[in-house]
């Protein structure tokens, strides 16, 4: 019942959403604008239906994978790039993902971005007044483009067409995250993000060139995804190509998806860029973009299987992003930082478990994630919404002015904190439990840095919760020194549009987890059902079996997190955060500075080693040697004449003499030369 | 009279009339009152006129007396009287030892080139022409040296010698034009 | 002496004898203003004779002269940058009020000695010729008998007579060495000498005689060592006349040159000497003048140091004769092709000078600021010509640019055309310097300039020539062809 | 079907209306006449190119007789793969020009004259399949951009221009030269006939020398290290129509040289010499970027970004004779026709901004984003396709030159990928810095484009996304042309 | 030797008139130095004519005899031309002291560099 065509629509409605609202409403009805928001929510929702069918169908389907005859695009001479779907397990999820995410966003956005949504200021928005309209159609136009080019990336069937998309995606983050481009720091974090992963995707880039490289001799067309992944280890086990060239391609791509997913080390531009929108914030760097990453390393999955070194990497790099993030969002005083550490944080689970070889575990991890953080991240826009700050120093006491706002965000805290039987304990479980039974030393490592990361997961979330909804109200964004660019203060439940996808998704936050990959066989599904799916034609080993003994240790060291952040941000604190504080110390400041690895990029690499070194010299270079070199040339061509110009005296005999001595030298040289 | 042999008396003349010339010469271009370097000027026109005879070109003597020392000099003299009131004396540059040099070595040159670089044996009449035509040589040199040198001028060289009178016109009008009034 | 002789000199008698009608003309009448259009007219008749004695070249006079299509090539470029000379004297000459008739008079008595120079093939007629084109442009050079135009015409008229002495040196001497003075035998001569001998060593004077005559010539086209009176003379003397001098006298220099080189030196050994020195001598005038213009600030001596560099441009047509075991004839083609393109060129830009430095009353370069702004037309007109100076196309400067440099990578001299083209780059900071002035500069004063009809038709006119020949230059680059293909014989 | 003399007709339309517009036009008369012209003119080379495409036309012209046998100079004139983009790029920067220079008042009739001479002269370049004409129209370029810059300049105007002028003359100098000597070794001066004529031709100096200085002339025109300093200066100072046109169009002829005959002519030498270039275009790419960020003067920002991109057509031209030259070279063909239409709608939106702040100095900019949507959508859309963002044209041309270079120089290509990076740095802090952020009191009043500034505008944004959304339209016409080129000279 | 002495002579004569014509400030010394270099010359010629064959020998040496003279009429016009240089030279001399009140050649260096 879904064919091609259906497929290509998915990508495309939204596509024509963002060129209608381009280049239609924004140039030319922009005091129509409203008509935006339902536009851009009509056609994802299609979208989201179709992708919904699709899902079904290949879930379905005994074939798995559906891939459409690829299109030309670029051919030159016998290089053939071409543009097509591989419609498989992994891309049908994330259809899901996207459009199930992107259509609360989009429905929560409708009353989050709306100009006139309380006098005639949004949230976060305090430019010219009538500035309020262009901002409408121009936001949903970006979300249209985004949703399209994440549904383009998940659906791309060659790996060129997805490295197009790939960057495209990072162009709506750019535009999205600078969409206030008149705040510096907005302007800054968009400019931050872009160069940042720009850094990852030098490293997809070159992995692209070697593959092509590689690969473009032996017959097939290697661009191919499909192709890449079931003839390329085929082409090592040959010896047509090297061991060491698979590894080369693979560790390339893991640096692209290091920095699309914001792992360590460049996961710095995440955190900046919570200046954007709380919506784009929820969908693009909770839910979707931010996990291209991790979906990449899926996406070629069978490459990295064949490079354990590689996989050894994503899984030192996964562990140590999932914690190193984790301590970083415990001092976080910043609600939607909070919640961008514990993505980043979370992603490095994804990576971790990858590394691991849990395929279908990391993509389980991604699919709840996506949920219960842009859940998450929502319910912190719908708080900012109420109290105009992001502050969690000025917050507190919001429980009973806000009741759904803080039951949807408890279920999502809980969710991410692992706790049974939400969504997140399941699928973080399963992670664990694979990090685990694999047992080598770097397993070993990573499932460790996991636990604690669990532990901290727990407490920071709870954290967050507590000094947001609990206590007193602390005055909000007339309290906080930095709101100017805020909003006003108004202590009611969110309105409709934005409550309502809180809500929705509340639910799979809360079901998904057992329902979709359940343990046991339950009620018609089968067992880890959603795993097997994934993974069918990968020939991964068996999944180990759920062990009941670490998810209740997991499960306790989440609850210790908890308790913690209980005793320390309840009314009366047992141990009161400043004394905390002051006992961690140097650590303390050590994660509130964020390990100083912005200073160290933005100080020293940027500014000392870049800016003020290289170019600098670059700078001086040019002008002092190679420029001034030209105009000493010149300048020596205008004043040797003068040295000449000399004899030039006037004086007629001098002339004369000149001349004989000229007849004298030439004959001299012919008489007595030869 | 040969063309092979040259009598004493001949090679005398020569000295006393080349050192005569050369030592005139040196005092024009030496002597400080211009009117008297104008005198030695005319000793050697007249000293070169003595060297033509020696050379069998005795109408060229002539002309260079009528030309030279009769027309050229007395225009000179009569400049210098004009510009006389100005008693510059003849002054020579500062620079008249480099000058001196370059005209040493151009002599010194010169007599490297005919005397060392060159075999003149192959051009000589003395030694290329039989005695027949030596006597017609010498014939149109001592005897019949006026209607040739006419014959020439007036059929091999009659393009030259109406230009030039072309030229002496040209020189006139020049001349002329340049000393106009104001 | 017979009527088919006089028949072969007719342009020039014919010339010689337009310059006694309009000395009379003067004596007779008081109307100054006839003396330009007659001689102008009068120009027609010696063209007309040209146009007939190409149909049947010959040699007469007892061979002393020779008229073929080369010398008839130079006969047009003489006649040709006569009439431009002038047609842009019109308003120059009032200044000399009664004089005219000498002004003209001797421009054309001028352009008789170079018409006969191109056609000499004897050495004494090469002489009487020569001095016949340096004495009237001394006097023409003093004629403003101001002080810098007498000084002017005071060292043309004595660093011509030393280089005459010095020509007249070699002259006899290779007189007494090959016992002739006629071209082709003298050629023999040295022929037969070198080929028994097989070298030039005991033959000095042979050497020497020919150095001093390239000294003689050298001075004439002013060719670095020879070329320090040009940039004095060139400034002090007429504008008109520096304009003659440049173009015509040198066209005239180059042709005896050539004449010179393809009957004389029909040896390989010798014509391979002298492609050396002329070679070097190229390279170093084309840096020397174009070095020392880039500072200069009055553009009459500007032009007279380009006009140094230009003659090492047309020097490396005469280098690149005798790369090759035979007479190459690109050179010489190359050289035909640049002093009638140079001509139309030079003499444009002359002739805006003259309306110029007529209007502002001195010859800087400043005073052209804003040109386009007082008189568009003269502004467009010296741009061409200024970008047909430093050979940018699509000029006649360019193609035969084009062609020279073509001739010398021909015959394995490409670092002289190396050498050329540096020089062309250097020199278009200088040149451009001017069109910078006429365009950007704003003048001190604004009024309009309106050239007199004379100035006026003459730059456009050698304008005209400069684009027409850029686009099209085939007819030039053809006669000279011929021309040079007759020389060879 | 094929109209005869179209090509001369490309050539002259322009140079005709020049004398039109100079001799009876004044002010907005003079301007209605050149946009119409080149309004004409973009169709005329919109023809040429469409019919190349679809039916290889080469509309080939032939006059023989136009110099002596002896000298065989030709008006030869033919459209093939690598040219007829070109065509339409100098026929879509010319109208833009035209556009860019609407707001001209002093010397005006003068100043579209030589916008339109300038485009002849570049189409002429781009046709000419005659060496010296090649050479002729080349040099005929020099005149009008040198009076642009010189008349219409800002700043040391007159500096520039002479700097410009000296160094490209320079470079042509040696280009001549190299031009002699292959026609006294072949005899001909028929770039069809020269590559099959030069291997057995006995040339008087080494193929390597000449082939250097035949390089030399578009090295300096592309620009390449170290022969680049008169690029900054020329842009900088040059009106929004000289930029527009230099950058576009001009560096192009450069590239363009570099192809059809450095590559077209010499395959052998160019692939001796391939490290050489690739070691430049590195250095190009990574030093150009480097400088870039240390500019504060937006054009002149953008002029050492010119740099660095032309580095990538470099790289892709070392790829010669690798397997997968093809893909590099039209990469790099492919990088002329898009950085002509970007670097021309940065040059055109920053003069445009200019016109209305009288700055570029970035510090003193900012915030101009509210009060000049569009600009700062055109500004951001080329700045994007600049850093080279799929869905532009500027990444197809980056990710044909990478991949076709990488098998053959695979360190100089990573460096070069890594200029990618460096890219975006200066692109977005340009962005950033000077379009961004809060708005200030001072430009409170300026006003957005207006309609007429609309159209050049769109039409390079539509290029600019058109190729990148279908760079086929283009690739396979340079394609073609490239595969024909290295066919002839047997390097594949 | 007689030729060469002739010779050495004329050279002499024409480098004296050379130091004079480079050496004097006065400009009517120049132009008596210079034609003391005019005289070397017209010595060399006469002399060259009388001891040189001319060009033809020894076939038809009667009919080349009249080309014994050649160097005679060379100096016939020698002379002639010099007058005429000589009274040019000093008709500008003359203008030249009208506009200067004064005859040193040194003088006239208005024009320069």
């Amino acid at each position: 019942m879904i064919n091609e065509q259906l497929v290509w629509a998915i990508f495309f409605i939204p596509l024509a959403s963002f060129c209608l609202l381009a280049l239609l409403v924004r140039p030319f009805f922009n005091s129509y604008s409203y008509i935006s928001g339902p536009i851009a929510i009509v056609s994802i929702g299609i979208s989201f239906i179709l992708s919904l069918l699709t899902f079904f169908e290949v879930a379905t389907n005994s074939n798995h994978n559906l891939v459409s005859e690829p299109n030309s695009w670029l051919e030159i001479g016998d290089f053939h790039f071409t543009v097509g779907i591989l419609m498989d397990p992994l891309t049908a999820v994330m259809l899901v993902v996207v459009t199930g995410v992107s259509l609360m966003v989009q429905i929560y956005s409708m009353g989050y971005m709306k100009p006139s949504n309380h006098g005639s200021e949004n949230a976060e928005h305090h430019g010219p007044e009538e500035l309020g309209k262009p901002v409408y159609a121009r936001y949903f136009a970006y979300m249209s483009l985004f949703t399209a080019s994440m549904l383009g990336l998940v659906m791309a069937a060659n790996v060129v067409q997805l490295f197009v998309f790939w960057e495209l995606v990072g162009l709506c983050s750019y535009l999205l995250i600078g969409f206030w481009f008149h705040r510096p720091a907005a302007a800054a974090a968009a400019k931050k993000a872009f160069i940042v992963t720009r850094i990852g995707d030098f490293g997809f880039l070159i992995a692209l060139m070697y593959l092509f490289f590689k690969t473009h001799n032996k017959g097939d067309n290697y661009l191919e995804i499909s192709v890449i992944n079931a003839n390329l280890p085929g082409l090592v086990d040959a010896g047509l190509i090297t061991a060491g060239a698979l590894t080369l391609i693979a560790l390339g791509m893991f640096v692209g998806a290091i920095g699309k997913s914001g792992q360590f080390p460049l996961h710095t531009w995440l955190p900046d860029a919570m200046e954007g929108p709380t919506p784009v914030s929820a969908l693009i760097h909770a839910a979707t973009m931010v996990t291209a990453g991790v979906f990449l390393v899926a996406r070629f999955f069978p490459i990295f299987e064949h490079s354990p070194d590689v996989m050894l990497i994503v899984t030192i790099i996964g562990g140590v992003t999932a914690i190193f993030a984790a301590t970083m969002g415990l001092v976080a005083n910043d609600i939607k930082r909070v919640l961008a550490y514990s993505t980043v944080s979370q992603l490095g689970y994804m990576m971790l478990a990858l590394g691991v070889g849990a395929y279908g575990p990391a993509i389980f991890h991604l699919f709840t994630h996506a949920f219960f953080k842009a859940l998450l991240f929502l319910g912190s826009g719908s708080v900012n919404h109420a109290t105009g700050t992001f502050d969690m120093r000025y917050m507190g006491g919001l429980r009973r002015k806000m009741p759904i706002t803080y039951i949807t965000f408890l279920i999502g805290s809980l969710s991410l904190a692992g706790i049974f039987p939400l969504a997140g304990f399941w699928s973080k479980d399963e992670i664990l439990l694979n990090a685990w039974d694999k047992g080598d030393v770097a397993s070993i490592i990573g499932f460790s840095l996991a636990l604690i990361a669990v532990f901290m997961t727990a407490f920071y979330m709870f954290r967050a919760l507590l000094l947001t909804f609990e206590g007193d109200f602390r005055g909000g964004s007339d309290k906080d020194p930095e709101a100017q660019a805020h909003g006003p203060v108004h202590l009611t439940e969110s309105p409709f549009p934005m409550v309502l996808p809180l809500v929705i998704l509340a639910i799979p936050a809360v079901i998904i987890g057992f329902l979709v990959n359940p343990i046991k066989d339950f009620g018609g599904i089968p067992a880890h059902w959603f795993t097997h799916k994934l993974e069918h034609s990968l020939h991964l080993p068996p999944p180990p079996a759920f062990d009941p003994i670490l998810a209740i240790i997991s499960s306790l060291i989440a609850l210790l997190g908890i308790l913690l952040a209980w005793a320390m941000y309840k009314r009366n604190p047992y141990l009161s955060p400043a004394t905390m504080g002051r006992v961690a110390g140097p650590i303390y400041t050590l994660f509130l500075n964020k390990y100083y690895v912005d200073e160290v990029y933005e100080k020293f690499i940027t500014g000392r080693i870049y800016y003020n070194g290289i170019a600098l010299i670059s700078d001086w270079i040019d002008r002092n040697i190679v420029d001034r070199t030209v105009n000493i040339i010149g300048w020596l061509g205008a004043n040797f004449g003068s040295l000449i110009r000399e004899l030039q005296t006037g004086q007629t005999q001098m002339y004369a003499t000149v001349t004989s001595v000229g007849i004298i030298i030439i004959a001299a040289v012919y008489i007595f030369g030869m | 009279m040969t063309l092979t042999t040259e009598p004493f008396a001949i090679e005398l003349a020569f000295w006393i009339l080349s050192v005569c010339t050369v030592i005139s010469a040196i005092a024009v271009v030496q002597i400080q009152d211009l009117f008297r370097s104008a005198l030695f000027l005319i000793v050697t026109l007249l000293g070169v006129a003595g060297l033509f005879i020696l050379l069998g070109a005795e109408f060229l003597a002539g002309v260079q007396l009528m030309v030279y020392v009769g027309a050229i000099s007395v225009l000179i003299i009569f400049a210098i009287l004009m510009t006389r009131d100005l008693e510059e004396g003849n002054p020579s540059h500062s620079f008249r030892v480099p000058v001196a040099i370059v005209a040493i070595i151009f002599i010194l040159f010169a007599y490297y080139v005919i005397t060392q670089d060159t075999d003149w044996n192959g051009r000589l009449i003395s030694e290329n022409l039989d005695a027949e035509q030596q006597k017609v040589a010498a014939t149109v040199f001592f005897k019949e040296s006026i209607p040739y040198l006419a014959k020439m001028l007036l059929t091999d060289f009659v393009l030259a010698f109406e230009m030039v009178s072309v030229l002496l016109l040209a020189a006139a009008l020049g001349a002329l034009a340049l000393v106009r009034d104001r | 002496m017979n009527y088919a002789d006089i028949i072969l000199i007719a342009p020039e008698i014919s010339m010689a004898l337009l310059a006694s009608i309009i000395i009379i003309v003067d004596l007779f009448s008081s109307n100054k203003k006839l003396l330009a259009p007659l001689s102008l007219t009068g120009l027609l008749a010696p063209l007309c004779f040209c146009i007939m004695v190409r149909d049947n070249p010959s040699i007469g006079f007892n061979g002393t002269v020779k008229v073929d299509d080369f010398s008839v090539f130079f006969k047009y470029v003489i006649i040709l940058a006569t009439g431009l000379v002038i047609l842009s004297s019109t308003t120059y000459a009032k200044r000399f009020d009664k004089h005219q008739g000498e002004y003209y008079s001797l421009i054309l008595l001028s352009a008789t000695g170079m018409m006969l120079l191109t056609s000499a093939i004897e050495l004494i007629t090469i002489y009487i010729a020569l001095e016949l084109t340096a004495l009237p442009t001394a006097a023409l050079a003093a004629f403003i008998r101001e002080k810098k135009s007498a000084e002017s015409g005071v060292k043309f008229l004595i660093l011509s007579a030393v280089s005459s002495a010095v020509l007249l040196y070699g002259m006899v001497l290779i007189y007494g060495f090959t016992g002739t003075t006629y071209l082709s035998e003298i050629g023999t001569v040295i022929a037969n000498h070198l080929s028994t001998s097989g070298q030039v060593t005991d033959n000095g004077i042979l050497l020497f005689s020919v150095i001093l005559i390239t000294a003689g010539f050298g001075f004439k086209i002013s060719a670095v060592p020879f070329q320090m009176w040009a940039p004095d003379v060139y400034e002090g003397a007429p504008t008109p006349i520096t304009g003659f001098l440049s173009v015509a006298s040198k066209a005239a220099g180059f042709a005896i040159i050539l004449r010179i080189l393809y009957t004389v030196f029909e040896n390989e050994t010798l014509s391979s000497d002298w492609a050396s020195m002329m070679a070097v001598l190229s390279a170093i005038s084309m840096s020397v003048g174009n070095l020392i213009a880039i500072k200069q600030n009055n553009i009459k001596r500007m032009l007279a140091y380009s006009t140094i560099a230009q003659a090492g441009y047309i020097m490396v047509g005469l280098a690149a004769m005798a790369g090759n075991t035979t007479l190459n004839t690109s050179g010489p083609v190359g050289i035909l092709v640049y002093l009638a393109g140079y001509t139309f060129t030079n003499l444009a830009a002359f002739a805006v000078i003259t309306a110029v430095s007529e209007d502002s009353g001195d010859d800087s370069i400043d005073s052209f600021a804003g040109l386009i702004k007082k008189s568009p037309t003269l502004a467009v007109i010296m741009t061409v010509s200024m970008i047909s100076l430093i050979g940018i196309p699509p000029t006649i400067g360019f193609m035969a640019k084009i062609y020279l440099f073509g001739a010398a990578v021909e015959t394995n001299l490409t670092w002289l055309a190396i050498v050329g083209v540096v020089n062309s780059v250097v020199s278009a900071y200088y040149y451009l310097r001017v069109v910078k002035t006429m365009f950007i500069d704003s003048p001190d004063e604004k009024h309009e300039i309106h050239p007199n009809l004379g100035v006026l038709s003459a730059s456009v006119i050698a304008i005209s020539g400069t684009v027409f020949f850029g686009f099209f230059p085939k007819p030039i680059i053809e006669l000279a062809r011929d021309a040079i293909n007759t020389l060879i014989g | 079907m094929e109209i005869p003399g179209i090509l001369s007709i490309a050539i002259f339309l322009p140079f005709i209306s020049a004398v039109i517009v100079a001799v009876f036009l004044t002010g907005k008369a003079a301007r209605g006449f050149a946009v119409i012209a080149s309004a004409l003119e973009l169709v005329v080379t919109g023809y040429i190119f469409v019919a190349h495409r679809q039916n290889g036309y080469d509309f080939s012209e032939r006059i023989t007789s136009w110099f002596p046998d002896s000298f065989p100079v030709q008006y030869f004139l033919s459209v093939d793969g690598i040219s007829a983009p070109l065509i339409l790029l100098t026929g879509l920067l010319g109208i833009v020009a035209i556009f860019a220079s609407w707001n001209i008042t002093e010397r005006t009739k003068e100043h579209f004259m030589w916008l339109l001479l300038l485009q002849g002269a570049v189409i002429g370049v781009f046709t000419s399949m005659d060496f010296l004409l090649f050479f002729l129209f080349w040099e005929l370029e020099l005149i009008p951009m040198f009076f642009l810059i010189s008349i219409w300049g800002t700043g040391r105007k007159e500096y520039s221009a002479m700097k410009f002028l000296i160094f490209t003359i320079l470079g042509s100098a040696f280009m001549l030269i190299g031009i002699l000597v292959i026609f006294a070794g072949t005899g001909t001066f028929d770039m069809t006939r020269i590559s099959e004529a030069l291997p057995s031709s006995n040339l008087i100096m080494p193929v390597g020398i000449l082939f250097l200085f035949m390089s030399i002339g578009f090295a300096v025109k592309l620009p390449v290290f170290p022969l680049h300093t008169w690029l900054p200066d020329a842009h900088t100072d040059a009106p929004t129509a000289a930029s527009v046109m230099l950058a576009g169009v001009l560096l192009k002829m450069g590239g363009y040289g570099l192809l059809r005959v450095s590559a077209g002519m010499f395959p052998d030498q160019l692939e001796k010499y391939a490290w050489v270039l690739a070691l430049l275009g590195v250095i190009n790419i990574i030093y150009g970027a480097a400088i870039t960020i240390r500019q504060t003067d937006l054009k002149r920002l953008i002029a050492y970004s010119s740099v660095s991109h032309m580095g990538f057509v470099l790289l892709g031209l070392s790829a010669m004779g690798g397997v997968t030259s093809h893909l590099a070279m039209t990469g790099a063909a492919l990088q002329m026709f898009t950085h002509g239409t970007i670097t021309g709608l940065l040059f055109l939106t920053i003069g445009f901004i200019y016109e209305r702040t009288h700055t570029r100095h970035i510090p003193d900019l900012g915030g101009l984003a509210r009060r000049m949507p569009i600009f700062t959508v055109s500004f951001v859309v080329a700045g994007l396709a600049s850093l080279g963002l799929p869905g532009t044209s500027g990444f197809v041309s980056e990710i044909t030159i990478f991949l076709g270079a990488f098998p053959a120089f695979k360190l100089a290509t990573i460096i070069a990928a890594f200029g990618v990076v460096l890219t975006a740095a200066y692109i977005l802090w340009m962005i950033q810095r000077s379009m961004f952020g809060p708005e200030r009191e001072r430009f409170a009043q300026i006003g957005d484009a207006t309609a007429v500034q609309v159209i050049p505008i769109g039409l390079l944004i539509v290029s600019i996304i058109g190729v990148g959304i279908y760079p086929a339209f283009v690739s396979d016409v340079f394609t073609e042309g490239i595969t024909q080129m290295l066919n002839m000279t047997g390097a594949n | 030797m007689t030729l060469e002495r002739f010779l050495i002579l004329g050279a002499i004569l024409f480098g004296i008139g050379l130091y004079g014509v480079l050496s004097k400030k006065h400009a009517i010394a120049v132009l008596m130095s210079l034609e003391i270099m005019f005289n070397g010359v017209n010595v060399t010629a006469v002399a060259l004519s009388r001891y040189t064959v001319p060009y033809t020998v020894p076939d038809t040496f009667v009919d080349a005899s009249r080309f014994l003279l050649t160097g005679h009429v060379f100096t016939v016009f020698i002379i002639t031309v010099a007058a005429a240089e000589v009274a040019l030279g000093l008709a500008i001399i003359i203008a030249i002291y009208r506009t200067r009140q004064s005859v040193l050649i040194t003088d006239a260096k208005e024009l320069s560099r």
